[in-house]
């Protein structure tokens, strides 16, 4: 009967297809040496994909600035680097898929995933090939024993939070706080360490559980309720950088005059355009690119980033440390090109410096009071302000 | 002569509209029972209603003296009354072969798992349809083209596939929805015979039909219904004579009695 | 209370635009467009492009909104979706269609537009503010919301009272007939999927002045486009209208309402839909099975 | 069943590819990351499965991804707050899963056309805000670190080993998906060219016809979906296990939009179109990734152009289906 060959054919279909790709895998599994890749996984389509272009472009920017001075000398061999991308398109399915890919091409130091689901989806692949990864994603068992293979590279709100509330509560008087944050997994977890942070610092937390849609077109009516709470300070927990500036004009609109901030960084360009003037004052965690502590590697990092893509974008301060860490840990100790446990030997010791940063600020790894181990890159914890179109430094901490 | 199917006082209101109102008549097992009016008299809601497709707003009808009425379709199709369609509803992607055999769902022994599983009693339902259908398909003329898709068939065949669906069923009562509409004379005259053979192999049926010759020739009585409610019933001769019938016929604008 | 009923004027106002651009061409054609949500991000951006980056008035950047996207819609009508549906079996082939169109217009948006949040300075300045802050609307809102509902009546009164629109009409009401009458259904197919994207453009336009636009706003955007629709009945103008109304006034009273029990505004919005669907599954307005 | 014999060839032809010759394959190659893509096309390959059985009885079915998550979360709830067996919680969650399918589908399932198509895109959405709101599923923090699927033995005979004791976890995943692929759709095939097959096919042509020849559409129609849903709850635990977490955006919108795009792309007409749909879909955007930016405008404009080519599936090919009769 025809529908036998219908099966017939189309299992013939699908062998073929199966093995011609399997084929292609085998020519394409032996490229060439002296490069040293290095794997992002993220996303870098769809709504959410500003954090993962990000990422990536500061890890092609740089990688393509250290290629063109001679590459990276790692132990007596020269390196360049290569940076491997995969859009996970934030499905914590494809970022398994990803960290899969990254394990295939003999990849074992990967930046991502951006969020929380991806990072803990690819723990159990990370751990298997041997792939330390750097995901900016802040759940505690990712770093905690027994996990191992994570580096959070970033800082934690659980940790910028805190540091803060406390500087707007001296500072500025702040005693009444307001929550917001959109209704998925990364932000709804970021106000509840919000929270309790704030509680711990004896703050009245005085509306701690409305939500957005990320998909929101009008913030007024998210906010009235808020408002009415009067609070001095409204923090957007895990605010993405596209609905940043449109919560900030709704609040202003509905005539909040205390201060606003998030533990997450932004883009001040961003800001300009969608809050213009009323954007003025919004505090939130940057990277190293504020004038006052940047140094000459850091203008030319952004120089070279606004050349390659052609603009620059600010969430990329605080992202363009997590290869410098990888260059470097593998520096210190040539012999975790290939070998995971070294690398990990390595970061109990390690120390560089920062070449983004003025003044003595080192590379090393951190954590010890959230993780009990040393998983967390130590970057300096920022705390910027916004003014007038650009990010004006409040104050500089350090996580330990 | 004992009533097969009892019409009693059915009453259908749309929003203000009376559509049926108070229509009452029995059908008598093994006859051809015609229901006819002028357009707009509510045949066709009539015929949803005891058919079941449509819930009445108060009255019943009784199937060998149980309620049918305002039951789901499938039931009272379960039970023998059987309902075919006006318009070229039939399974158009399936052969004409299949759309009978499937329509043999009726008589089905075994239990949906049993055909999963492909039981005794469900190869045996299997072959005892596929036997059952080819006869139907030749009952009504449409041996040759049983292997056909049904969506290439012409409106002719289409009706006589209509009534084989329903003649697949094993129906008591066949409810037929103006089996001769649109149709020239000689076909209305083959589709006569069909409703006749359908009435010879046991089967009692009702048919709501406007195609005066048509109905005059092949029903044993006629009901007649105007604006909703019953004027005459009686055999055809009766009918024709009946005054209030001619006067409503001849009040519509769009039908005559053409005789 | 005043505050929830003006938060869900406007927030109706914007939304009552957007679904009547998918259900013209669902009503036109019987294709759920999935890509019309890309289409009113893309209005967006080149509204954004001509009016910030290019300086000019934003009226001319509303124009050249509705124009790329009338060009768009009118081209995707042509080269395919009239050669699916011509070809396919069933005709729900033609959401695998508008899905790859959808996601190739993400594509092209990253690629042309870039993956950060845009937005335009604003149209124009200063607020509304009654009986100190009882009811407080920014002026730039009230005025997209009046050009919204402008945009509307324009609409509804060219569907009325033009040739094309009652051409279309005719189509929607009835395929066959329409064609019976001689209306010529492929050309009117085009126009009115056409219009439909040039609406979409239109909301995009407008709404960047208040909330800018970014890359990830297609996808969410239809999907409450379809709600809309759903909430009014698939196909019929008066019921987008009316479903986007409802669902801005939902909104606007739910996260009121419902604020104090946490994060269940939309999910109460979302069940509450899915209750009323099962008791008039045509929704409030439209056809039997759409 | 009566198997005719080239159909004997096929399937084992076919069964030889997947468990003998993709392993082997991979083993010379080195390609180990394509045990997961294959693994996760396997599942959704019986998630979409699922989908074109709803499409099957005339339903476009875009809430796949509600039962996926839901079944994810019951086997994780069950593995780490009840201490179940993994292998238990398959059928558990599929059960749970068709059950949560008849409660919603009674009521919905009458709805037709887009109505039916956009009340389950809604679906998703509600599965995912009530994994954010209930305390069970541990709102927004998910379910993470979960064990690795212990052993499976009947009277101490080990069936399935301890996971975790196991050299290969991918190889090991990989067979179980595998496994299950082949019996959902020799459950499909059979489903589909049995009496039951032609009733889901007289409900998709014409219900009212279908009622008045005694079928009891509404119970036939959430019994399709019920079998929908199980298949999306089974494949949704098993993904569980390999990422060994749950979150509520595991299964977004996209994935129950992807689902039901695997049966247009393979052919809503052929029993095996979901299977080779979900493999272009989801293999063919892994291929691509080397393309980099250009990926997601490569991979759209070849959907556009296959769908240009092959508005009814890809297994309308001629090559597939001399006569051309779609079944």
């Amino acid at each position: 009967m025809n529908k036998r060959r219908i099966i017939l054919k189309t299992m013939a279909v699908t062998a073929l297809a199966t093995a011609s790709l399997v084929m292609a895998g085998i020519s394409g599994a032996h490229a060439a040496n002296a490069k040293l890749k290095i794997g992002f996984v993220g996303v870098t389509s769809g709504p959410a994909a500003s954090w993962g272009i990000s990422n990536a472009r500061s890890m092609q920017t740089r990688a393509a600035w250290i290629n063109e001075t001679g590459g990276v000398k790692i132990g007596d061999k020269t390196y360049d680097v290569e940076i491997v991308t995969f859009d996970d398109q934030k499905d914590p399915k494809r970022a398994i898929a990803g960290m899969e890919k990254m394990a295939q091409e003999g990849i074992h130091y990967v930046v991502g995933p951006n969020v929380d689901d991806g990072a803990a989806a690819v723990r159990p692949v990370a751990e298997q090939n041997d792939i330390i990864y750097f995901p900016y994603a802040f759940p505690k068992s990712l770093y905690q024993a027994p996990a191992s293979n994570a580096v959070l590279g970033m800082i934690a709100n659980y940790q910028s939070g805190p540091a803060i509330y406390k500087y707007l509560k001296e500072t500025k008087g702040v005693k009444k706080v307001a929550f917001v944050a959109a209704n998925e997994s990364d932000p709804l977890s970021q106000r509840e360490g919000g929270v309790a942070a704030a509680k711990a610092l004896g703050l009245d937390v005085v509306s701690d559980n409305i939500t957005y849609q990320v998909d929101t077109t009008d913030f007024s009516p998210v906010l009235t309720p808020v408002m009415r709470s009067q609070p001095d300070l409204l923090v957007l927990s895990g605010v993405a950088p596209a609905n940043a500036p449109q919560l900030i004009r709704a609040a202003r609109e509905l005539g909040y005059a205390g201060l606003i901030s998030t533990e997450t960084a932004q883009d001040a360009a961003v800001l300009k355009e969608g809050a213009g003037d009323m954007a003025n004052g919004f505090i939130s965690v940057g990277g190293a690119s504020t004038p006052k502590i940047a140094t000459d590697e850091m203008r030319e990092f952004v120089k070279r980033y606004t050349e390659m893509f052609g603009e620059y974008n600010d969430e990329s301060n605080t992202k363009v440390y997590a290869l410098e860490y990888i260059l470097e840990t593998l520096k210190a100790n040539p012999a975790s090109i290939t070998d995971v446990a070294k690398f990990k030997q390595t970061m109990d010791t390690f120390s560089a410096k920062n070449i983004f940063v003025k003044g003595d600020a080192k590379l090393k790894y951190v954590g010890m009071t959230s993780f009990g181990q040393k998983r967390q890159v130590s970057v300096p914890m920022v705390v910027t302000e916004y003014r007038n179109g650009n990010f004006e430094t409040l104050f500089v901490a350090e996580v330990d | 002569m004992s009533a097969l199917l009892e019409v009693k006082g059915l009453t259908k209101r749309f929003g203000g509209l009376t559509a049926v109102n108070d229509v009452s008549f029995d059908v008598h097992e093994k006859e051809i029972l015609s229901v006819i009016g002028p357009n707009g008299a509510g045949k066709s809601t009539l015929f949803k209603l005891i058919s079941s497709f449509l819930p009445s707003s108060s009255g019943e009808v009784l199937f060998k003296g149980q309620r049918i009425s305002n039951l789901a379709p499938h039931i009272v199709a379960r039970k023998g009354v059987v309902r075919t369609f006006q318009e070229t509803t039939i399974f158009k992607s399936m052969s004409v072969r299949d759309n009978v055999i499937i329509s043999h769902h009726l008589r089905s022994q075994a239990s949906l798992a049993g055909y999963f599983l492909g039981t005794k009693t469900a190869l045996a339902d299997e072959e005892e349809f596929g036997r059952s259908a080819d006869e139907i398909v030749e009952f009504l003329n449409l041996g040759e083209i049983r292997n056909e898709l049904a969506s290439n068939l012409p409106q002719g065949h289409l009706r006589a596939l209509g009534i084989a669906i329903g003649l697949a069923t094993n129906p008591s009562v066949l409810l037929m929805d103006e089996p001769f509409a649109g149709m020239n004379h000689d076909e209305t005259m083959r589709t006569v015979e069909l409703v006749r053979g359908v009435r010879d192999r046991g089967v009692t049926v009702l048919l709501v039909e406007h195609d005066m010759p048509a109905v005059m020739k092949i029903s044993d009585r006629i009901v007649v219904i105007n604006f909703g409610e019953k004027i005459a019933e009686g055999i055809p001769s009766e009918i024709q004579e009946n005054e209030k019938v001619i006067e409503a016929y001849l009040g519509s604008e769009d039908d005559e009695i053409g005789m | 209370m005043e505050q929830i009923i003006a938060n869900g004027l406007y927030l109706g106002a914007q939304y009552a635009l957007i679904a009547l651009g998918l259900t013209l061409i669902f009503a036109l054609m019987n294709v759920l467009n999935f890509a019309h949500g890309q289409m009113y991000v893309i209005g967006g951006f080149v509204t954004y492009t001509v009016y910030a980056q290019l300086e000019l008035p934003f009226v001319v950047a509303l124009f050249a909104s509705a124009i790329t996207l009338a060009v768009v819609g009118a081209l995707i009508e042509k080269f395919l979706f009239r050669p699916v549906i011509k070809k396919s079996v069933r005709e729900e082939s033609t959401m695998l269609l508008a899905a790859g169109i959808a996601f190739f217009l993400d594509a092209v948006i990253l690629l042309v537009f870039g993956e950060k949040q845009r937005g335009v300075p604003k149209i124009v300045n200063g607020l509304f503010n009654y009986d100190n802050y009882t009811l407080v609307m920014p002026y730039d809102k009230i005025l997209v919301g009046f050009l919204a509902i402008l945009s509307i009546t324009t609409f509804i009164l060219y569907m009325q009272y033009s040739k094309t629109g009652r051409a279309m009409r005719a189509l929607a009401q009835d395929k066959i007939a329409a064609q019976l009458m001689g209306v010529n259904v492929e050309r009117y197919s085009m126009i009115g999927f056409a219009l439909g994207a040039m609406l979409a453009g239109v909301v995009g336009g407008l709404l960047v002045s208040i909330t800018g636009v970014n890359l990830g706003m297609g996808g969410p955007t239809s999907i409450k486009a379809f709600m809309m629709v759903m909430i009014g009945g698939a196909g019929v103008i008066s019921g987008a209208i009316a479903g986007g109304f409802i669902l801005g006034m939902m909104e606007s009273v739910g996260l009121t309402v419902l604020a104090a029990y946490g994060d269940i505004t939309y999910l109460a919005i979302f069940i509450s839909l899915m209750i009323f669907l099962a008791f008039r599954p045509q929704g409030l307005m439209g056809k039997p099975w759409g | 069943m009566m198997l005719k014999r080239n159909q004997i060839i096929g399937v084992g032809f076919f069964l030889f590819v997947i468990f003998v010759a993709v392993p082997w394959l991979i083993h010379v190659s080195g390609r180990w990351d394509f045990y997961y893509t294959l693994t996760s096309v396997a599942l959704l390959s019986i998630a979409s499965g699922g989908v074109w059985l709803t499409f099957y009885i005339g339903r476009i079915n875009i809430g796949q991804g509600a039962f996926a998550l839901t079944g994810g979360y019951v086997a994780a709830i069950l593995v780490v707050k009840y201490d179940v067996s993994f292998w238990l919680t398959i059928p558990i969650a599929g059960l749970f899963c068709a059950a949560v399918a008849v409660i919603i589908g009674l009521p919905i399932l009458r709805l037709r056309g887009v109505y039916f198509a956009m009340i389950t895109l809604v679906l998703t959405e509600v599965a995912r805000l009530t994994a954010l709101a209930l305390p069970i599923t541990n709102g927004a923090k998910g379910i993470s670190s979960i064990p690795l699927p212990g052993e499976l033995s009947i009277l101490g005979l080990t069936l399935i080993p301890d996971f975790s004791t196991v050299a290969n976890v991918k190889l090991a995943f990989y067979y179980l998906a595998a496994v299950l692929m082949v019996l959902c759709f020799a459950g499909l095939y059979r489903l589909v060219n049995s009496r039951i097959g032609h009733l889901c096919r007289s409900l998709q042509q014409n219900e009212e016809l279908a009622s008045s020849i005694g079928v009891n559409t509404a119970y036939l129609r959430v019994i399709a979906f019920a079998i929908s849903s199980f298949l999306g709850g089974v494949s949704g635990a098993i993904f569980m296990a390999i990422s060994r977490s749950i979150y509520p955006a595991s299964f977004p919108v996209k994935d129950s939009v992807d689902f039901m795009l695997n049966c247009f792309l393979g052919g809503l007409g052929y029993v095996f179109g979901p299977m080779l749909g979900t493999f272009m879909i989801y293999f063919g955007w892994d291929v691509l990734f080397t393309t980099g930016k250009y990926q997601l405008l490569i991979y759209s404009a070849i959907l556009i152009l296959l769908i240009l080519t092959l508005p009814n599936g890809v297994l309308s090919l001629r090559i597939f289906n001399k006569r051309g009769t779609a079944k």
